[in-house]
């Protein structure tokens, strides 16, 4: 014992500078707190228009929040080569400048991290939020400084229900997800691809992603008798690693549809597993997730035939779509992947219109503009985007479906369709 | 409604779920042993591991499954170096103690960081022709890789067993695991031995992580949740013993696999740690550990 | 030195009245014109210190060392949260948390403190994760969406950081109480060997649970300060495992087993905690990761112990650095047995 | 077996290795659960109670393998037991008092401060009794207190006993060295694996064959090893 503190004693004294070193490392962050107060307040001049960006880049939702965040911007980019954007009472035209922070997939962080935007960096207004738990987070903040946040990635009607004033949704309700994913599968009915009455087996995340995907599901269900009967539906927590036993459930209720909402982490597992199992049912979908190409590197040809019912796809055969994506690809190299990026970007768009509606960064100005802003030749479905009264866009999904050789195809609605939806599954 | 079939199916993915589990948590448990470190980082090893596979068959189309034992000597040696590097540091004790317990999750925060600057967050997995064939047994379908995996875990299980009963090395550990006095008494050099059980229990977990490669898709945060039950299972099987951790493994693999008829899926997480806390208050020493006491009597 | 509690040391190297000075300083710091954002780290700063010192009480004084704590902030955020939607006043609220995460620290702490070692550790790390999923599956808690306080009246958030003033303040006071006390003599008993505890008449296990519900109620507490203010709570986040490492790591940094410690330990995580998040997204668990292994190995008693060599170094005597060895033995971390 | 210690007098037990002796030690202070028998107090029956409830009723034991509260300092080390002891002291001066008084009677007060890791074998010892009187007793199981220790510690010891014995105490004393039973006990139990091969005063051991044969002959060797 004795000799082993001696050896530590060296030890310690090997290490004293590095001791030294703890002590400033500490003594550098606590202080540094106080350093970016009034940096950044000098930063925010007066001819930018300052824009908070609170999404993940790292942890479990760290890939959508990097396409998000790409698609921001891009848009900023756009944007500010275009001049910026004219603010009446500033009389000139003002550039974006972003104001990004990584929340790191943790809401209580995610939370904190707009609040700190709306707080001390003078933005004009604060997007983010991707995915439903750090939207809500998030969303409490901004009528609590009074700044206008755009959720970029939160679907869920729950966040919007709250009577808050100064919070609006690029996505469309999740319900409507649910009910337009079987409304179109009802139409494969009617063709005749399908036989009434199939048996309906549900797997949802237990988020309010997940219930209200399974409300709008039930309620269209409910509404149309003779179409589907719901035989299994059960609620699976976030980032489960194994879902064989829910799978083997699924199996034994005998469904010939399954319908799934996950994340795109659990939307990749549990499809994999799903094939694994060797089930096949006449129709597969996993909610908003389907054409990621992740998936598609994960599972290949696995991937195939699933239907997905998304907020945007690159098959959009909208003329702005089409420039949208060649930027893109010049921007970031890639391909945009499924809808993650469209949707930012056409947030931060809205935004700026607004601004430049309001023709001030003024808070409840911005906030009035974004409530009777109207985006026209906007890339999302319908090529609108306006926010409705409880600040939620509405417009409508689109359903696709991977097809063999990377395929996606664009199924539903039959107006923006480009190619005709294979089902039951060969 | 659950028919036999559906039964069978489910225990038989009950079996390939202990698989993974237990070469998951062998690593740990051979650690634990010889140096009573609860070893956090085990997470970031396999996380390691999985990654290891992945750069093998991306850039020279090896295999994961051979991937996965080539991990062995190289995570034997990472494992040996990290070991000289902090390990021995640590304040020697025959208990557990809190510095280990930190350090290693100092080590583990930054392994993950690390795994973040070089690969990015990007979910990663591996693509291989027979990923997603099954093999079917009239109405029992069996997911070849699992069956696969299961069976390279059976096996390394195997083999770590056969080292710790014949070798010498193998002789010296259980020694320290007995008695770390005794031993050093009589004359087993306990560094050395703790330098190659940690470079083991690292060999191992790299081992495990290449195999889940071929099961999931991974990303720098990945192993968090095999890491607490390989906690459950270690505690399961008493800790110490490879045995101990191939029961722990069946045990929770069950439970979690066949709770799904009795509970609703969103509750299945909590199942495992359920069983442990259930488990501890009735055995406090782990079931192995009952055993054990019994065998001490005979 | 008179006796050789690890409080004196602190009591002596601090002067007594520095705390009080503190405290006024604190309390005129928002008039003091001080940022939204800084009230706000602040505040989320004082929080932390709450549930540090607390958790030093069970993990530094009494030697059980608890992955759990997450737990306690969890409930007492949902206590809080619910309470305050039935339209109680937020403060009873907080009280009625405190209670409902001491009882819940019976719960947990009747069963676990009757195991040892590592078998203690990794049952609270088990009870925190079931306890984590079932809030997010269970209906009256919102699931995994969350809960979500409807706000009764305006929002100030400098009421918001006087109640986590008062809340550090009384943990703080706490703790300092029973290190002195005839208590905390037990517990520092308790943490260096039970059994001779035990064979000098403490109740072990008697005194684990009192700490234990004492701790609890704190956290407790903690969580619902911040579930107010914080107006939306899910699982993921209060019960999240990190949670618990957080409030672990706070008294290791700052020093374990000390008054003073913990507080120093949560300041500086709050700081960290935000810089490295805001200002290195790419590497704040790589600094993180390092400064833990660090302190672990060169530094085992925390900034107090770094404090106390910086001032001997001053005094640059090597023989009271011996003395010092005489008089405390090993560091309170070194080699100490979970 | 059975066997009675009368008040207020030194009971020592001898015995070979493996006779039982810590054993039997043990299921007194309720450290050990016996299968079968009974323990009391005074008639009341305290079998298997807690030691922390023994040490209320007035048994304290000291540990052949020195247990200290190694981070606290020696005063420290007696606070807590009067603290925790008998009388369940409940102020601080009184107890600081005691403890005091304690640490004079085993002349350990010029360590009070020190930590109680850093003192020499010979006075962790001491303070291992110091501990155990702290509590005040009324029976005191002293467990090889002199084991390791040398002779003139060992004699210093034995006047501490003496002592301790005059305050009215109760000692239960085991012990592997001969000499130190022999000169300082009044009655001397003989233990054999388990069994008790003798009893009686000193002078009657010295003189039992049976004992002389089953440990006198390797105890002469063996005297003071351990």
């Amino acid at each position: 014992m004795r000799d082993l503190s001696l050896f530590c004693a060296g030890f310690r004294v090997g290490f004293r500078a590095l001791r030294g070193g703890i002590a400033v490392a500490l003594l550098f962050s606590a202080t540094s707190v106080l350093v970016p107060e009034s940096s950044r307040a000098t930063a925010a001049a007066d001819d930018t228009i300052s824009i908070g960006v609170v999404l993940p880049t790292t942890g479990r939702e760290g890939k959508p929040g990097q396409f998000q965040k790409e698609g921001i911007e891009l848009a900023i980019k756009k944007i500010n080569e275009a001049g910026g954007v004219f603010v009446k009472d500033k009389g000139k035209k003002l550039l974006l400048k972003e104001v990004f922070y990584d929340d790191g997939s943790d809401p209580q962080k995610s939370a904190s991290l707009a609040e700190r935007a709306m707080s001390s960096d003078h933005v004009t207004a604060v997007v983010g939020g991707y995915s439903t738990q750090l939207g809500q987070a998030e969303s409490v903040m901004a009528d609590r400084y009074q700044t206008p946040w755009i959720a970029t990635g939160a679907g869920a009607t729950a966040i919007f229900s709250q009577g808050y004033q100064y919070a609006f949704g690029a996505l469309s309700p999740v319900e409507v997800l649910g009910a337009t994913t079987v409304e179109f599968i009802s139409k494969l009915v009617d063709q005749g691809k399908l036989k009434r009455g199939l048996r309906v087996a549900m797997a949802v995340e237990n988020t309010d992603h997940g219930v209200d995907y399974v409300g709008g599901v039930k309620e269209w269900i409910a509404k149309h008798p003779g179409y589907f009967q719901l035989v299994f539906s059960e609620n699976f927590e976030l980032g489960s690693t194994d879902f064989s036993g829910l799978l083997q459930k699924v199996k034994a209720s005998k469904a010939d549809i399954y319908l799934a909402d996950a994340h795109l982490q659990d939307y990749i597992t549990m499809h994999r597993q799903y094939l694994q199992s060797g089930m096949r049912h006449q129709v597969v979908s996993y909610g908003a997730r389907g054409p990621e190409s992740d998936a598609r590197k994960a599972l290949g040809a696995g991937t195939d035939y699933v239907f997905a019912g998304i907020w945007w796809s690159q098959r959009l055969p909208y003329p702005q779509v089409a420039k949208f994506i060649a930027d893109y690809k010049q921007f970031t190299g890639r391909e945009p992947d499924s809808w993650y990026a469209a949707t930012s970007h056409e947030a931060i768009r809205a935004l700026a219109a607004a601004i430049e509606k309001a023709g001030t960064t003024n808070h409840a100005a911005v906030r009035n503009a974004l409530h009777s802003v109207e985006l026209k030749n906007s890339l999302l479905p319908g090529g609108v985007l306006k926010f409705g009264v409880n600040g939620q866009a509405g417009y409508p999904f689109v359903i696709v479906q991977n097809k063999p050789g990377d395929k996606v195809d664009i199924v539903y609605p039959k107006e923006s369709a480009t190619g005709e939806p294979i089902a039951p599954r060969p | 409604m659950m028919t036999a079939a559906d039964f069978l199916n489910l225990l038989i993915a009950a079996l390939m779920l202990a698989g993974i589990y237990g070469a998951m948590s062998v690593g740990m448990t051979v650690i634990y042993g010889v140096m009573k470190i609860v070893n956090l980082a085990h997470a970031g090893f396999m996380m390691m591991g999985a990654y290891f596979a992945y750069e093998l068959f991306q850039r020279f189309n090896i295999d994961p499954l051979f991937g996965a034992f080539l991990a062995l000597p190289v995570f034997f040696l990472f494992g040996m170096a990290i070991h000289w590097l902090l390990v021995r540091r640590l304040p020697k004790s025959d208990q557990p103690t809190l510095s280990s317990l930190l350090l290693m999750f100092g080590f583990w925060l930054v392994l993950q960081n690390v795994a973040y600057l070089t690969w990015g967050n990007t979910d990663m997995s591996i693509l291989t022709p027979h990923t997603l064939s099954v093999i079917n047994l009239g109405p029992i379908t069996i997911s070849t890789l699992r069956l696969v995996v299961f069976a390279a875990a059976v096996v390394s299980m195997a083999i770590l067993q056969l080292i710790l009963n014949r070798s010498w090395f193998g002789k010296s550990v259980r020694a320290l695991i007995q008695n770390p006095y005794a031993a050093q008494i009589t004359g087993v050099d306990d560094q050395k031995i703790s330098r190659m059980a940690f470079g083991l229990g690292t060999a191992f977990a790299g081992f495990a992580g290449a195999l889940l490669s071929m099961l999931y898709s991974f990303n720098p945060d990945f192993g968090r949740p095999f890491l607490v039950r390989s906690f459950v299972i270690i505690v399961l099987g008493g800790l110490e013993s490879v045995p101990g951790v191939a029961f722990g493994a069946l045990v929770l693999a069950v439970v979690e696999t066949f709770s799904i008829l009795a509970v609703p899926a969103g509750y299945q997480p909590a199942i495992s740690f359920a069983l442990l806390v259930v488990v501890l208050l009735l055995f406090p020493r782990g079931l192995a550990g009952l055993m054990q006491k019994k065998w001490r009597a005979a | 030195m008179k006796t050789g509690t690890p409080a004196s040391g602190i009591r002596f190297s601090i002067s007594s009245v520095l705390p009080w000075l503190l405290l006024v300083a604190l309390i005129f710091l928002p008039s003091a014109g001080l940022g939204t954002n800084l009230i706000r780290l602040f505040f989320l700063t004082l929080v932390w210190i709450v549930t540090s010192v607390a958790w030093n009480l069970v993990g530094g004084f009494a030697g059980q060392v608890s992955f759990g704590f997450a737990v306690f902030y969890g409930v007492g955020a949902y206590t809080g949260a619910l309470l305050m939607n039935q339209g109680v006043s937020p403060y009873a609220a907080m009280a009625g948390a405190a209670a409902m995460a001491s009882i819940a620290s019976l719960i947990v702490g009747a069963p676990t403190f009757r195991l040892r070692g590592p078998y203690f550790v990794i049952a609270t790390i088990g009870v925190n994760e079931a306890v984590r999923v079932l809030m997010s599956n269970l209906a009256i808690t919102g699931g995994a969406s969350g809960l979500r306080l409807r706000e009764h009246g305006p929002y100030r958030q400098v009421e918001h950081y006087y109640t986590a003033l008062g809340a550090a303040a009384i943990a703080i006071a706490i703790s300092a109480v029973i290190a002195r006390s005839r208590f905390g003599l037990a517990l520092r008993a308790i943490r260096q060997d039970e059994d001779a505890a035990a064979d000098v008449g403490v109740n072990a296990y008697v005194c684990k649970l009192y700490v234990h519900a004492i701790a609890a109620a704190l956290t407790g507490m903690a969580g619902a300060i911040f579930a107010r203010y914080a107006a939306y709570i899910n699982p993921q986040g209060v019960f999240a495992f990190n949670t618990s490492i957080s409030i672990l790591l706070m008294p290791v940094i700052g020093g374990i087993g000390t008054i003073w410690g913990p507080v120093l330990g949560g300041v500086v995580f709050g700081a960290i905690e935000e810089q490295l998040v805001a200002n290195f997204p790419n590497i704040h668990l790589l600094l993180y990761g390092g400064l833990l292994m660090l302190i672990v190995l060169v530094e085992p008693d925390g900034l107090v112990g770094l404090f106390h060599r910086i001032v001997r170094r001053r005094g640059s005597d090597s023989r009271s650095k011996g003395i010092d060895k005489v008089l405390w033995g090993r560091s309170r971390l070194e080699g100490r047995e979970l | 077996m059975s066997f009675d210690i009368p008040e207020k007098t030194i009971c020592g037990f001898i015995g070979p290795n493996g006779a039982g002796k810590t054993t039997l030690f043990g299921v007194i202070a309720g450290a050990i659960r016996p299968s079968s028998g009974k323990v009391r107090l005074r008639g009341k029956d305290v079998t298997s109670m807690k030691p922390h409830a023994l040490v209320k009723r007035g048994i304290a034991r000291t540990h052949q393998i020195v247990r200290p509260f190694r981070a606290m300092s020696v005063l420290d080390n007696a606070r807590v037991a009067v603290h925790f002891g008998r009388h369940s002291v409940k102020s601080a001066e009184r107890a600081r008092e005691r403890a005091w008084e304690v640490l004079k009677l085993v002349g350990l007060e010029h360590r009070a401060e020190f930590s109680a890791s850093a003192i020499p074998l010979g006075e962790q010892k001491r303070l291992e009794v110091a501990r155990a009187l702290a509590t005040d007793p009324e029976l005191l199981l002293l467990d090889e207190i002199c084991g390791g220790l040398a002779a003139s510690e060992t004699s210093a010891m034995l006047d501490l006993l003496q002592r301790i014995r005059e305050k009215g105490a109760t000692i239960l004393y085991v012990e592997h060295d001969m000499k130190a039973v022999m000169s300082i006990c009044d009655r001397i139990t003989v233990l054999n694996f388990g069994q008790k091969l003798a009893e009686g005063k000193p002078e009657e051991i010295r003189k039992n064959d049976a004992v002389i044969e089953a440990y006198l002959g390797k105890g002469a060797l063996s005297g003071s090893s351990n």
